[in-house]
């Protein structure tokens, strides 16, 4: 049974979420290698954005991808705001950080129960899932949509944070807090869980730096990276953040890394709901934007997004381009799926944390 | 009973996931309740509306069109099909005629039902 | 890893390693952008990687601008503490570039895309298949298309 | 004639295991369902999937063996079904003679070869994959399977599943005398029935379904009654080597003790399935071939020792 084999890991498997075309070449159990084709979930957003006003644009932008929204929908905004230069009300700045962060949360529990349920607990999957509708319930309390929040406009935020909303929020993070800890001792303690993760596919520091790969799959090679730190958009310059790293880069220290970051962001949250600052929360913006070029980078749940936005003094982007964290992140894979078992594919998988509607865009 | 907790690893969580209540909820037969800001089906205060089409311009999903025969007669379709209830259109109108209801929008059957005269002068 | 370069020694180590005079143009707003000729990228890219350690390429853009119709602008963004822009102009007749996938192997992606969707050719890289589009593309580099889109 | 029939369908035969299996599946997923937190699935389900199986089309995968694909399922039921025959249920079995255990025991493990074949004929990467690890992972747990359950056969000093609860009845259920047999029992019975921490050659997210990926319509009915009869007389088998079995007056009494250990086992079974995370398949090997079978000889031995 020793001779080579090709396994399609193709655009429908119980594996993906979203479609991509995955062939493993195996012999028996050991992998040797994949070739990756994308492309499944194309839409040429950025081709589209250039026929639409920068309103029109937002909801276009936030449903790239299903799971990091915001961020997407922040970055436009920013750097909108640049080319008009103008400023946003503080109070607009923290509410959008605080809704960067419970994205993060939510990104993060996400994908415990994909971890999880590749790696064959369906309870933890089930479990994770469950609690991460804690995390839901705030956004969908605050903006009136779970997933595609609508709250960012050019300007500021579309709706506020109320005083009723605090308690609410914060009982909703404690429980998440103790249920993360739960989540931790099991990641922790469970034997077959630590068998399945530790030393699988390890990714050294400089093989990072060679793919330019930031987030927390570079945090986990012990890479010390992080865009709210080293490039902060406003708000993230008054809040001290501690960045998570560890040092030797395999799946069981991306999952530390992921874990402990869910426990950064609500810390985050509590800091950023303590010192929100009172006043409005939108400024009025002009529709045509004067002509100009920005870059404008910031940390989505998967790493570094990078948005160039050209303007012609029209309502319309004249161009638009995204570099979303998960392009860097597929470009690695390859070099992970050399030294496994063909059982270790659904850890290293999971382990990059995939979002194909993000690569593809 | 701490050093069960501790090191029997997912046990202590089935035990209590035994005694709570399941989560899931089975959608259609028992009802959801939404939150205060849920963005659902379109509907339109006809006295307020002008016919002034900031709504149609800041559609992103061209799912709002005026038809203008002369300067009182116009006609606001809504295509519900395309419609992201994304809630531009509330924040583009000036004096509120257009808001998302709380209303869950269902699939449907007929055709007709996908094109929805917001407000007809001549009507 | 992430001390902030200055802008002054970027500036030099490329001036160091091109003939034309280059300056800084600051109509990006947070980029230190400069622009280059087509031909010495590659070892402007190997010098700043040795010298500055600048080894973070973000991304790769390229357009092609309204006020420039035969030309197609690239620009490789990179990125050490702040960001670092080096601007190519091709011609929009047969745009074509050195791959700088010897000495950053992330560029692979990056140029695979701007490859198929200006229709730029890529030199002294291996072929491979279209990164986004599908296998049976034969309508032209999709962004360089001008009709809108509904 | 008429008596026979009546064995071998309605009473240990093929409605009543049937209903056991029903009964065992739909426990099994509500039990599991509760543990994640879900309602689960309706009393009716298991019925309703066999039903919505046997009216799906048959496909058959194209330069797939036909009559092995089909002969498969049918081989693998009769060889459980007569299995069930022999396991007694609360102390009744219309027949037991010298060396039942072991015809048990190879009846039970058909179904997992017919498994290897139905994968290694049928067309298709994951069941190649699938046949190639449940082949590997049979002989990683079948060794301390059967070390463990010749324990009680060793104690009662006879090879006949009836002599060994007539045994136990007299000096106690053999749990008492060697638990880790059990364990081991309880270890190989989940890589047999392939649940899942051992669920290596239907692992979803690695091989799609094993060697039953191509397999739809009857023949898949016929594949998952397979395994939940498996299931259930793999189950009543254990309790019989293991707890024994005393007569209590009625008969009422009698099926509801059955009733309340098989409950129990069932629970076992479910938390073992929800509590760990599937094993690489050369870790199953390493554990089956370092620690299992060195321990199923220790706990012979000490049988040996013990029975003499």
């Amino acid at each position: 049974m020793k001779e080579k084999i090709t396994i399609p890991i193709g655009p429908q498997h119980p594996l993906l979420k979203e479609p991509i075309s995955l062939r493993i070449d195996a012999s028996g159990e050991e992998v040797l290698g994949g070739t990756l084709r994308l492309g499944y979930v194309h839409r040429g957003i950025e081709k589209l954005a250039e026929s639409r006003t920068y309103t029109q644009n937002i909801p276009l932008i936030e449903r790239i991808c299903g799971i990091c929204s915001h961020v997407h929908t922040t970055t436009f905004c920013y750097a909108v705001e640049a080319l008009l230069g103008i400023e946003i009300p503080p109070r607009a700045q923290y509410i959008r950080a605080l809704l960067c962060e419970l994205e993060r949360i939510h990104s993060h529990l996400l994908w415990l129960g994909v971890l999880a349920k590749h790696v064959g607990l369906e309870t933890v999957f089930m479990h994770s899932w469950h609690d991460r509708e804690l995390v839901l319930d705030i956004m969908e309390e605050l903006s009136g949509g779970r997933v595609s929040h609508g709250i960012n406009q050019i300007g500021g935020v579309r709706f506020d944070v109320d005083a009723e909303h605090h308690p609410m929020m914060a009982d909703k993070m404690q429980k998440l807090h103790e249920r993360i800890t739960q989540f931790m001792q099991i990641f922790e303690r469970e034997p077959s869980i630590k068998a399945r993760t530790h030393g699988v596919a390890p990714l050294s520091a400089d093989l990072i730096r060679q793919y330019g790969l930031a987030g927390p799959v570079a945090r986990a090679s012990g890479v010390d990276v992080d865009m709210r730190r080293d490039d902060p958009l406003p708000p993230y310059d008054r809040l001290d953040i501690s960045v998570i790293t560890h040092p030797d880069g395999d799946a069981w220290s991306r999952t530390y890394v992921r874990i402990y970051e869910i426990y950064e962001s609500l810390l985050l949250c509590e800091k950023i709901l303590q010192a929100i600052p009172e006043g409005n929360i939108s400024v009025r913006a002009r529709r045509k934007v004067p002509a100009g070029e920005v870059v404008v980078r910031s940390e989505a749940p998967r790493g570094e997004v990078v948005y160039y936005l050209r303007s012609n003094g029209t309502e319309y982007p004249a161009r638009l381009k995204i570099r979303t964290p998960t392009l860097p992140a597929l470009a690695i894979m390859p070099m992970q799926l050399a030294q496994i078992h063909v059982a270790d594919i659904p850890v290293v998988l999971a382990g990059v944390d995939l979002c194909i509607a993000c690569a593809d865009r | 009973m701490d050093w069960f907790r501790r090191n029997t690893g997912l046990l202590p969580a089935l035990i209590a996931a035994l005694m709570k209540k399941p989560d899931t909820v089975s959608y259609p037969f028992t009802p959801l309740e939404l939150p205060q800001g849920f963005r659902g089906a379109i509907i339109i205060d006809p006295e307020k509306c002008t016919g002034c089409a900031l709504c149609v311009r800041d559609c992103p999903a061209n799912a709002l069109e005026l038809f203008r025969e002369s300067r009182e007669n116009f006609r606001l379709i809504h295509f519900p099909g395309r419609c992201a209830y994304c809630g531009q259109c509330q924040d583009a109108c000036r004096n509120d005629a257009i808001s998302n209801s709380n209303q869950i929008v269902g699939a449907t059957t007929d055709p007709d039902s996908l094109t929805l005269v917001l407000k007809d002068t001549q009507e | 890893m992430a001390n902030k370069l200055m802008p002054e020694d970027f500036l030099r180590c490329v001036s160091a390693h091109t003939q034309q005079p280059c300056e800084l143009t600051g109509h990006i707003i947070n980029e230190t952008a400069i622009t280059i000729a087509a031909d010495d990228l590659h070892d402007i890219v190997a010098a700043l990687m040795e010298e500055l350690n600048l080894t973070h390429l973000s991304a790769i853009t390229a357009q092609q601008r309204e006020d420039h119709p035969d030309e197609i602008q690239v620009m490789y963004h990179f990125w050490q503490g702040g960001g670092y822009t080096l601007i190519v102009w091709l011609p929009a007749a047969e745009p074509v570039l050195t791959s700088l996938m010897d000495i950053i192997i992330g560029a692979d992606f990056y140029e695979r895309e701007v490859a198929e969707m200006y229709g730029i050719t890529i030199t002294n890289r291996e072929e491979t298949p279209p990164l986004l589009l599908p296998d049976d593309w034969d309508e032209g580099p999709p962004m360089r298309r001008k009709e809108k889109s509904v | 004639m008429f008596e026979v029939l009546f064995y071998l369908l309605i009473f240990p035969g093929f409605l009543f295991l049937y209903l056991c299996s029903w009964l065992f599946e739909f426990l099994d997923r509500k039990l599991l369902a509760r543990f994640q937190r879900r309602i689960g699935p309706p009393w009716y389900q298991p019925l309703a999937d066999l039903i919505k199986l046997f009216s799906k089309e048959d496909l058959m995968p194209q330069g797939a063996n036909e009559v092995v694909a089909i002969a498969l399922p049918i081989v693998s039921l009769c060889a459980v079904l007569t299995a069930g025959i022999y396991v007694p249920v609360a102390g009744f079995s219309p027949e037991s003679f010298e060396g039942d255990l072991i015809i048990v025991l190879f009846l039970l493990s058909i179904p997992t070869l017919a498994y290897y074949l139905a994968g290694v004929t049928s067309v298709g990467i994951y069941s190649l994959l699938g046949g190639a690890r449940s082949l590997l992972q049979f002989f990683s747990y079948e060794v301390p399977l059967l070390i463990a359950l010749s324990g009680p056969a060793v104690l009662a000093g006879s090879w006949s599943i009836q002599e060994i609860i007539a045994r136990q009845s007299e000096t106690g259920a053999f749990l008492l005398f060697q638990p880790l047999g059990f364990l081991l029992a309880m270890i190989g019975l989940i890589g047999k029935l392939k649940r899942d921490p051992l669920d290596i050659p239907k692992a979803k997210s690695e091989v799609v379904a094993g060697s039953l990926t191509e397999f739809t319509g009857v023949k898949l009915g016929f594949w998952h009654l397979v395994m939940n009869i498996q299931a259930v007389v793999g189950i009543f088998l254990i309790i019989n080597l293991y707890i024994g079995w005393t007569s209590a007056g009625n008969p009422l009494l009698n099926i509801s003790i059955f009733l309340i250990q098989w409950l129990a086992m069932i629970l076992l079974l479910s938390t073992a399935s929800a509590v760990f995370a599937r094993l690489r398949i050369d870790q199953l090997a390493g554990l089956g071939w370092k620690i299992l079978v060195p321990l199923s000889l220790l706990q012979l031995t000490v049988v040996i020792l013990m029975g003499v």
